[in-house]
């Protein structure tokens, strides 16, 4: 009997596009840079919209069953696939509609906001989607071992092309431990396919569930430690927060936009592999929970006594990633839940006050609380959506962060845990607080000046619409949150399946 | 089939002390370029090492990458900001 | 000298730490409020050692309180720990690392 | 005692180039010698997995004429880390240009190579 390989068309496209973009735009005049990059923007949405579920087999071989001894090409039926796969799932699915949408706006956003030198920066921008795509979809240890590497260099140039001294001076760092913790993942990968001869995730879950690890569990241990490396790295959490919080503010908002994509679905990627790879040893979800409540408070703590709105939202972001990670560590199916439903909810709103700084930069640039005032009085509705965004953010009901924080409330009570739920709860009430004296200090406050300029500024559309669409989201999801969830339900069922 | 593994042990041998010469002194150089240049000889030594390991392939890639690429970038780093070491 | 205003030059000492540069100003307000973050965050933490014995949380409870409160003004030794120089970061990840690899040892 | 095979050797090689890479990651100020540094751990790291691939009295992972499937896959040197090894050689040398790059940008800024000037830590 013959059976053909039946790679989904639809993945292919959602890498390849991307870099082609990013190869063609180099070579580009500016004016034919906006059309094209924008074009490929909608493109990748509507191909993320409305593709369906399935696989890519990179060697095309057949999965083998060890029961029936047979090969085959279907991939329900348990066996080892043997080959470097991607999926797209429905996590896979949500994931990257939101963050194609949010590609749109910012790709169109950085075509207004740079005038010379852009095509470069647009590669650099939609490889940095691209990382973030293919580390959701992986599902095989080199594959990952890639995107975490090329991922992190992409953002070094990134956080490079904003180009102050800060920025270079953040990407080096960034660059240095890039290196360190590439050399990390590469250990650990060398390490797991030693032990199970195995480079799909799949196969190597398979065998270590099958025949055990025996003596040498000392070998996991050492490759779960480089693997949380590289998820504390990709991430930010919380040794490495002072670095990725630097990247984060030192980029301009737009990118940090797409920086934190790409963050968030890493941890979401990499801890779902480490959850599956490392379950049955003891203490790992001990040691996730751990970093993230560190990273979580430290992350607040931070945040609260910057100057810079920028490094405030920065610092929240990191923060936040404690969030998701928690509820990762968690383990259990309402932790799961809760922490990539954060993730989701995370990205929205974290866009939305990130979007409103831009805008303070089409206002003069200034977004330290010492220097910039009165912007209520300049632009009514970009006051209004950063306030919205700082209640979103909070996790005040009817937006979607309440729905998140209290399914990982509500999980961690599960668990037989209600200090992390205390502390949960703590970070988000600081939020609002660390983002209340910035919103304060820029927006609301008088200036202190009568003789300042009543000039009209106009904010370009792309960047009004964006917010609106994005605080409606957050709305949506926040009074409907089912229509996320059933995207992320079956998925947590799968994976504590495997 | 002829036997080569007793010739490759003693590759080995000489390549693993070459290596671990190659490397600290590479990083005791007070002359960046110098520094450069042996980091160059320590990656012919690795390119030896592949071979003795069965992967002539990556033995060429890593003495073409690591003697050339490598070192040139290196010394184009050091062409461009200073040579020796500050104090 | 009456008590209350023992108590209030105290406070008003203890809140003085926290000024940088002239006056109070909003970053002032920051390091309070982080200050008193820190050190709920740090008595939090302490609870935690109930999953081994509970008198031992206790006791944990008291002396970490007492600690923090006797080292009051923390929050700018930890915002100089989390500085992004990057041999503090390379020594943090090396001192992280060494845990989890130590931890997950003597786990199994 | 165990037999001294080639790929003890190897492993001890790559232990030594991951531990001398990360300690000057670590230690040194010069940011150039860093960079160094950070080529010799990255060797390490490939010289890891390449040891890793290797199996004693094996063949080079090449299918020679007159040489039977079994014995092939029976004798040869495992092929996947060989992949990897191959990606991590191109991975490195762009890195190496980013972090030239960036210290190039640096010295211009500052005048100096001492990572004890340009990156040490500063107050926002």
């Amino acid at each position: 009997m013959m059976e053909s390989i039946s790679n989904l068309w639809s993945i292919p496209l959602l890498v390849i596009i991307p870099m082609l973009t990013a190869i063609i735009v180099n070579f580009l005049y500016d004016k034919a840079i906006k059309p094209i990059s924008i074009c490929s923007a909608i493109i990748i949405l509507i191909i993320s919209i409305i593709s369906p579920y399935g696989y890519h087999w990179f060697t095309g071989h057949p999965a083998f069953n060890p029961d029936t001894l047979l090969f085959t090409f279907n991939p329900n039926i348990f066996g080892y696939r043997l080959s470097l796969e991607f999926i797209f799932g429905p996590l896979q699915h949500i994931m990257i509609v939101i963050s194609s949408l949010i590609l749109l706006f910012c790709v169109t956003l950085s075509t207004i906001g740079l005038t010379k030198r852009q095509g470069p920066y647009m590669a650099l921008l939609y490889l940095l989607f691209m990382s973030s795509v293919i580390v959701i979809m992986v599902n095989d240890l080199y594959h990952l071992w890639i995107v975490v590497e090329i991922g992190s260099l992409i953002v070094v140039g990134v956080a490079a092309a904003s180009g102050t001294s800060i920025s270079h001076k953040a990407a080096l760092k960034y660059a240095f431990f890039s290196a360190i913790s590439g050399a990390g993942l590469a250990v650990s990968l060398a390490l797991i396919l030693g032990l199970t001869g195995f480079a799909n995730i799949s196969d190597a879950i398979i065998y270590l569930r099958q025949f055990g690890i025996g003596d040498m569990a000392t070998v996991l241990y050492i490759a779960f430690g480089f693997f949380v490396l590289s998820w504390m790295y990709a991430g930010g959490l919380a040794p490495i927060h002072p670095l990725k919080s630097e990247v984060y503010g030192a980029s301009y908002p737009h990118a940090t936009v797409l920086l934190q994509v790409q963050s968030k679905l890493m941890l979401v990627a990499i801890g779902i592999i480490m959850l599956r790879l490392f379950s049955m040893l003891p203490f790992v979800k001990e040691v996730m929970i751990f970093l993230s409540v560190i990273t979580m408070m430290i992350g607040v703590i931070m945040a609260l006594i910057q100057v810079d709105f920028r490094w405030i939202i920065a610092y929240l972001i990191i923060s936040h990633s404690g969030l998701v990670t928690l509820g990762i560590g968690l383990g259990t199916q309402e932790g799961l839940v809760g922490g990539i439903f954060q993730a989701v909810n995370d990205i929205i709103y974290m866009t939305i006050l990130l979007l409103c700084c831009e805008a303070l930069f089409y206002f003069g640039g200034k977004t330290s609380t010492k220097e910039a005032y009165g912007i209520a009085k300049k632009s009514p509705f970009i006051t209004t959506a950063v306030i919205l965004g700082a209640i979103a953010a909070a996790g005040i009901p009817p937006f979607n962060g309440f729905q998140s924080e209290i399914i990982l409330i509500q999980a961690c009570l599960k668990e037989g845990l209600p200090e992390i739920a205390v502390l949960i709860l703590m970070v988000s009430v600081t939020t609002f607080i660390a983002l209340l004296r910035g919103i304060y200090r820029i927006f609301l406050k008088p200036p202190e000046l009568q003789d300042q300029d009543d000039s009209n500024v106009d904010l370009p559309k792309v960047l009004i619409i964006g917010i609106i669409i994005f605080i409606i989201l957050s709305i949506i999801i926040g009074i409907y949150p089912d229509i996320v969830l059933r995207f992320i339900i079956p998925v947590v069922k799968e994976v504590l399946l495997i | 089939m002829i036997e080569l593994s007793s010739s490759f042990i003693i590759t080995a041998y000489i390549m693993l002390i070459a290596i671990t010469i190659g490397a600290i002194a590479a990083l005791l150089q007070k002359d960046l370029l110098r520094a450069a240049f042996i980091s160059g000889a320590e990656s012919i030594a690795l390119a030896f090492f592949f071979q003795a390991l069965l992967a002539p392939d990556l033995g060429l890639t890593q003495a073409i990458v690591g003697t050339v690429l490598l070192p040139g970038i290196i010394i184009l780093g050091v062409f461009k900001t200073r040579r020796t070491e500050e104090d | 000298m009456t008590s209350t205003e023992t108590i209030y030059e105290r406070l008003k000492k203890w809140l003085d730490k926290f000024v940088i540069g002239s006056g109070y100003t909003s970053i002032t307000t920051g390091y309070i409020t982080g200050e008193l973050q820190f050190l709920v965050f740090i008595i939090v933490l302490s609870v935690f050692f109930r999953i081994f014995s509970i008198p031992l949380a206790i006791i944990m409870l008291i002396f970490i309180t007492t600690f923090a409160l006797y080292f009051a003004p923390v929050i700018k030794d930890v915002e100089k720990e989390n500085m992004n120089d990057l041999n503090r970061v390379l020594f943090w990840m090396v001192i992280y690392f060494a845990i989890i690899i130590a931890i997950t040892l003597w786990g199994g | 005692m165990t037999e001294i095979t080639i790929q003890l050797l190897g492993f001890i090689a790559a232990t030594v180039l991951i531990v001398v890479g990360m300690g000057g990651m670590l230690f040194l100020d010069n940011l150039i010698k860093k960079v160094i540094a950070f080529t010799l751990l990255s060797d390490g790291v490939n010289l890891l997995l390449v040891a890793l691939a290797y199996i004693e009295g094996g063949i080079v992972p090449i299918l020679l004429p007159g040489m039977s499937i079994s014995e092939f896959t029976s004798r040869a040197a495992l092929v996947f880390p060989a992949g990897i090894v191959l990606t991590n050689i191109v991975i490195g040398v762009s890195t190496t240009a980013i972090l030239v790059a960036l210290v190039i940008m640096l010295y211009r800024r500052y005048g100096t190579l001492k990572a004890s000037v340009i990156l040490k830590g500063e107050r926002r």
